[in-house]
């Protein structure tokens, strides 16, 4: 394990700022070379209620928080109350000295308790009140002795779109951090210096998605806002001009979907995100898509269902229901990054493979991936490539008249877009001839269902010659494994460091293509594990009955959160422990 | 190369009833773009989900066979895509007023340059006569068989308070009129909708009732800007049902507002190597 | 098998009247004392193309129609053309002498040809050209020496509306027969005499689920019109007064959905019938059904996909989507009828199960079993009876305020309907408390989500322990058995009788609830089983994927079928005497 | 037994922001049922998903919070179950104009026998302030950074065009004319429309202008029977902007044209035995 790991959380009531205060702190982190994995926890509401900003910092790559915190800030009581349990012995808290709590409780359970004025400074400078939170940053920045500076060039990016709005947060800051210096000293609670600061970025899922997007050439990007697929539409929205790529929202999603495949017929390459209720609405068209052949690429950032459930909290539910949703049957990709660097190379390939086999492609994320923060290197574009499928470009050169869905080896027609020259390309909901007509001839309907089913093959093809289709860490050698998929990724791998630590080696499984199922991959894989551990954050154990169907093996040990919070990596220690025992 | 209207037929077996309005419609929209000589390579026709829908199979430009009720939506992906196309939907009554109606005054506000044929039978045609939402108070069908209980909608109306900028009804009985409303309307630039009183021969035949009642608004010298004036015409509708364009004013396409669209449509677009670097100041 | 075996088909263009003659014979036989078992198909249009309806008639109970046939009615051409090599070794033709064909081709192929002045006599009537099917069913009675007056009494009966018609229709049928009693003779065919009426009825699977509906007390049923699901709403409709049943066309189905679930919400049993496209667009509420806890009841039938596909022929496609529609994960039950009299029965217990277990439930029908006519025996009422949920009526009499989402035991919690004295019942899509109010607290989220799963136990205990849950035919012990759900049924009973006449003796296991899944049942029924052979109308095996998945075991052998037309008897025969083999 | 206040309370926490104009709409409904007496086991409140959307839970009777846009169909479920209910649904714009817009017309139309009050604060309050149809042209939002380029939607002109027999205005700045409004539209039989403009206070905040602009037709004469009058005022939207209702009508309501609804509620009917042999006929 690194040698560096420190895990702050930041509290307070929707409108304080926690969600600012706490991406700040991690973009100060990175910039200061270190690497930072941050989640904003925050229920359903606009002001008021409680949210907080909870991340750890590590000197190598991180891929999840850890639950035990070295340093709170707490903006309110709330904070306290909540959060007290997860405070380290010897970790420190800082508070607002305006707050009234009972400190002496604090101090019995070994808390380093710092009283700040954070009232009392945002008032001297005359700011508003939310400037608290840049008091109270600052003033970490002294607790752990590192780099004002860095803080300050944050903190004036982040807010520079106002100047004079920025000046007076580092002004809070610098006097938060002074505070801190004159009464305690510096690096009272722990020592981090800084590094040199190699670009790396501070990315969410979400963010990492919609900058593939922009990678893969999308020029059109349709959403309805939902949580927490909404940030995609935010981002590209924010920078539409700067990469020419139209972005609209519409009235509702089932439009969302219409537009991005209409947009894709014409040739446009066209996303859209959305969360499971948006999802459910798009359903009908991801089976016109496939029918049609018209690619498409759709984000599932999946939220704690049932139905409306818990909006602002993650889940994995919504698997089996991307695995399965429109009538019929149909060739489709289901691909689940586990990170935001995965989430970004992940979405370019989405694009690609859309256009090569011509079918929807469905991207799933979940609530903590998409909106938690990760440190990452800056992308590598050589691996980012577009590439486009069997199109014709400007003019079709054909002796024959055009056929949107001429009859081929590989199930696969050559695309032209409206607007060729010499190609009149009709595409059809309706079961239809190589032309595009409709018909309801039994003999062509089991030559086009076999046609889609030889696009399916050469997709379990691609999948299973992928090495990215399932991705083994740990000891790849050990008998014991662990099986997972999407977001989780993060809290097991950070339980591997620490198992690695106790002498304990397992491997980790995680499964990157759900849809074609990388069955013989995965076959391989698991030929000698003798104890096999599914981790999901949901109720049933969904990746468990796809191992089941495709495998015909079931997992050994459970390990299912559906409470709407991510795994911590401690979790998935303790269960290992019981299993290796 | 002059386009004729032999050019724009197909090989698809025509499967409408004998004596349909569709027959109709068909027949004016070609005649339309021939009149207009526009290549066929360059027009994009969508249809819904009904008898309407089979229109796609019987004109030979390119064409969007999609689900019930989309033809907006798809529509205006496909404008946008590629503004140079020139977007014609073809819904039924029952695709753009029952299951697609919401799609309706967002296509107008937002000005989008497609043009929106509504074959208004006042029934569903291809699920065999059920009641639509334009489908008169009392009529006896499969799914009121003791008569609609309830009151139409104006279509004119809806379309008119939503900001369309080209409002127009014709009448399936009146080729050559019909010929001229799709061609004005291809010619406006935003979104024209145009209403066709489409009688369905097998379910709900109206041929006579409205041969009797049409006249045109161009006879009676209806001002096209008068917006009052049109709401009230969209009102009219007893002894005499008017047809014409209702309404008609120039303001910016949604595609005229955005100014990623200016120059080559998005599809042609180079996207060979798109510098995301530009993005990472704000992940920074 | 039965004595007799009596197949006939009727063709022609959409408008001739192909289907409701098709019919009326089906009555006509029924009412004589036998069994029909009557297809009608037709392409997605009204008028032209090429309909046809073909039946098979036996004296004991029927199940499906057989392919070959004894006697065709020829209303066109192109009927002769296309059906011809279905015709049985002397067979018998009914063909208009107005038609132009080659009558030496068919004699070559050994087919009897009665050419019948259709047009003929209709002329002479004065009657309109479509009352030509009425003088064909008249000679057909007279080629099989079958009782005029009981075809006779059921075009009186089906045409009674308006008495004219019905009339001229009688008098065209009665002309047909004389016609061939005097150039023919009777029975030339054959001679099917008729039995006793034993009130018998005719139904198809959408009349069937209708009065199940009916029975169960639904009060309100709400349709968008869908092939093939919309008979079921011209059925209600037409009955709407006699039920005191509410019948809405609403705007769409999601607007279908919602309404059928407020009703229920307020006390009206409801039920909606879609086909894919129209449940793709309910699915975001039937995740809020289960998570409101409000029963519902939606029949999917099936058609031909993916997307619009080929609306009016069959498949068997939407088994996953059914099971895995709408996000998050929540308890549904699933049920597929094999044929129109289970439909009813199991309708009835659809209500039950909905308003017991406060669930969606899913009946899936498909084009096959939904259009087809059956010969049933009048239906036992006593097997088919209303029973209520945990309901409060009238008045709320507990001590506490009532509590519309209560822990209890088994996960189902008192319901009341809105308009109980003392009792406020509050509703929630988002994730709630015991009293309705939404809260994201991660405890709450928890025992909510035991709560739901505490139901699924209980229903896959309900299941577990009910007959009728799968069910076998044929020799229980036989070391060979096929499998399958929904309306192969049909096919693969006729295809038992064959067999066991050929003295090959399989069994059949009709899987009839497919969530939650049968397993412990089909485990105990499969045991011993050597050869299983999956028989399905789709492309990838669905019911395949959900033995591997529960059971862990694969189908040996596939018959799988995906042109839109279902499986004929002898189809099934083939294939299990290749496995026998 | 008299109805207060107090009862009307639950003990959920309010969580809307400080100056938000749904406390308004709130306080508004709790009066209105105080002072109509109406019983609490008799009122169903339905909402949408948004910040408005909590409504059901800060009222203390019946209530059905359903996803987003799907206010009416559950409210017309509900009436069509038990008639004797008062049904009333709550809104947002987004929800209601966004992606529940189709309901409306039909809704309209239909005559159904229940109130829908649209919170319209010109944005997406709960997903943290995106545009929305009634967002005006030009404004910055979340999703419009640049500013809205689509027109906005006229909400009383589509329900007047749709054949709402109640159509209304309210401001969430005037608790006692909402409360008036409220009362109103419980009283008319058939289905009343109330868009209330309601600021944002913390993603679009119109209190101050919405407060310089509005007067009431009740000040000015205005007459409710007048349909085009009403039409004209729904295109009254500058420095006056009025509230209060600009038409009302009564006609048959749905549940009135419905034999089946005479006599006890549906939901009361007895169903342990239904004769099912009565439908024989159409099986034989
Ligand atoms: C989601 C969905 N619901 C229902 C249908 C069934 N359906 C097919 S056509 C049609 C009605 C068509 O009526 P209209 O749009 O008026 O067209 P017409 O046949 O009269 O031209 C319906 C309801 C469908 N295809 N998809
Ligand atoms: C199908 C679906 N799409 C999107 C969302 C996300 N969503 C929740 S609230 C909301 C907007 C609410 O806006 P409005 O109706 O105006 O309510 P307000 O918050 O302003 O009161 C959206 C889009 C959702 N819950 N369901
Ligand atoms: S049913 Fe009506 S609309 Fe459809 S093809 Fe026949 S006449 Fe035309
Ligand atoms: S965001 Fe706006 S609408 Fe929502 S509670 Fe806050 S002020 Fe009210
Ligand atoms: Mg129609
Ligand atoms: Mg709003």
């Amino acid at each position: 394990m690194g040698s560096i790991y420190f895990t702050y959380l930041i509290g307070g009531e929707a409108g304080m700022g926690v969600a600012a205060s706490g991406r700040m702190l991690a973009k100060t982190f990175t910039r200061g070379g270190y690497y930072v994995f941050g989640m904003i926890d925050y229920p359903s509401l606009i002001r008021g209620g409680h949210n907080f900003y909870h991340a750890t910092v590590s000197d190598e790559r991180i891929w999840s928080l850890h639950y035990n915190v070295d340093l709170i800030i707490a903006l309110n009581k709330d904070t306290l109350d909540r959060h007290l349990s997860k405070l380290k012995k010897k970790g420190s808290i800082i508070v607002d000295s305006d707050i009234k709590y009972d400190k002496s409780a604090l101090e019995r359970q070994g808390a380093r308790v710092f009283e700040i004025p954070l009232t009392g400074i945002v008032k001297e400078l005359g700011a508003l009140t939310v400037v608290r939170n840049s008091v109270a940053l600052g003033a970490s920045m002294a607790l752990i002795d590192f780099d004002l500076e860095v803080l300050l060039s944050v903190i004036r990016k982040e807010l520079g779109k106002r100047k004079e709005i920025a000046e007076i947060n580092v002004e809070a800051a610098k006097r938060g951090y002074s505070f801190v210096v004159e009464q305690y000293g510096k690096g009272v609670q722990c020592t981090i210096r800084p590094r040199s600061d190699n670009g790396h970025l501070v990315i969410t899922g979400n963010e990492a998605v919609a900058l593939g997007g922009l990678r893969a050439g999308m020029k059109t990007y349709f959403a309805y806002p939902m949580t927490p697929a909404s940030p995609v539409l935010h981002f590209l929205a924010n920078v539409q001009f700067d990469f020419d790529v139209v972005v609209v929202q519409p009235e509702n999603e089932i439009a969302v979907i219409n537009m991005a495949i209409g947009a894709w017929y014409a040739g446009s390459r066209s996303m859209v995100a959305t969360s499971g209720g948006g999802f459910a609405l798009m359903t009908e068209a991801i089976g016109q898509a496939a029918m049609t052949e018209i690619p498409v690429v759709v984000v599932l950032a999946q939220r704690s269902g049932p139905s409306t459930g818990m909006p602002t909290y993650t889940a994995q539910g919504d698997l089996r229901f991307a695995l399965h949703a429109s009538q019929g049957e149909f060739p489709r990709f289901v691909i689940a990054p586990g990170d935001a660097e995965e989430a970004f190379y992940l979405t370019v390939r989405a694009f690609n493979l859309a256009e090569k086999f011509q079918v929807p492609v469905i991207i799933l994320t979940d609530k903590h991936l998409a909106e938690s923060h990760l440190t990452v290197p800056a992308f590598d574009l050589k691996k980012a490539k577009v590439e486009r499928g069997k199109i014709i470009v400007g003019k079709y050169e054909g002796s024959e008249e055009y056929r949107r869905y001429k009859i081929t080896d590989d199930g696969i027609s050559p695309m032209a877009f409206p607007g060729t020259l010499n190609a009149i390309v009709k595409v059809n909901s309706s079961e239809h001839n190589e032309y595009g007509f409709a018909t309801a001839d039994a003999k062509n309907a089991e030559i086009m269902a076999k046609k889609r089913l030889r696009k399916l093959e050469l997709m379990q093809e691609e999948v299973e010659n992928c090495e990215e289709s399932v991705k083994v860490y740990g000891d790849e050698r050990s008998p014991i494994a662990i099986i997972g998929w999407g977001s989780t990724k993060g809290a097991i791998l950070e339980a591997l460091k620490i198992l690695e630590a106790k002498g304990v080696n397992v491997k980790f499984v995680q499964v990157v293509f759900l849809s074609p199922f990388p069955t013989r991959r995965l076959q391989t894989i698991l030929k000698d594990v003798r104890e096999l551990l599914l981790v999901e954050n949901n109720v049933t154990g969904q990746l468990g009955s796809l191992l089941r169907e495709h495998l015909l093996r079931a997992p050994d040990e459970y390990l299912l959160k559906f409470n709407g919070r991510p795994f911590y990596p401690h979790e998935v220690v303790s269960k290992v422990l019981e299993v290796v025992k | 190369m002059t386009i004729t209207l032999a050019q724009l037929n197909t090989k698809a077996t025509i499967t409408w009833c004998p004596g349909c309005g569709n027959f109709s419609i068909l027949t004016a929209f070609k005649r339309a773009l021939v009149e207009l000589q526009i290549p066929r390579e360059k027009v994009v026709v969508i249809t819904g989900i009904g008898c309407h829908g089979k229109f796609g199979d019987y004109v030979n430009v390119n064409s969007f066979h999609t689900i019930h009720g989309r033809v907006l939506p798809i529509a205006t992906g496909i404008k946008l895509a590629n503004k140079e196309l020139i977007v014609v939907g073809f819904s039924g009554d029952g695709d753009a007023y029952a299951i697609g109606l919401s799609h309706i005054p967002h296509a107008a506000r937002r000005n989008i340059d497609v043009k929106y044929v509504v074959h208004n039978n006042m029934i569903f045609g291809l699920t065999t006569g059920q009641v639509t939402p334009t489908t008169p108070k009392g009529v006896k069908t499969r799914s009121t068989p003791y008569g609609n209980p309830e009151e139409p909608l104006n279509p004119l109306a809806l379309a008119l308070v939503s900001g369309a900028t080209f409002v127009a009804r014709g009448f399936a009985g009146d080729v050559a009129h019909l010929t001229w409303l799709f061609k004005e309307a291809i010619k406006h630039k935003g979104f024209a909708f145009i209403d066709v009183l489409q009688p369905c021969y097998t379910f709900y035949n109206t041929y006579e009732y409205f041969r009797r009642r049409v006249y045109k608004l161009e006879d009676v010298g209806h001002d096209i800007t008068d917006f009052e004036e049109a709401l009230k015409k969209a009102y009219e509708w007893n002894d005499k049902i008017p047809i014409g364009i209702f309404y008609k004013v120039r303001k910016p396409t949604f595609e005229e507002t955005l100014p990623q669209l200016k120059g080559e449509p998005l599809a042609l677009r180079d996207i060979s190597d798109v510098n995301i670097e530009k993005a990472y100041v704000f992940l920074r």
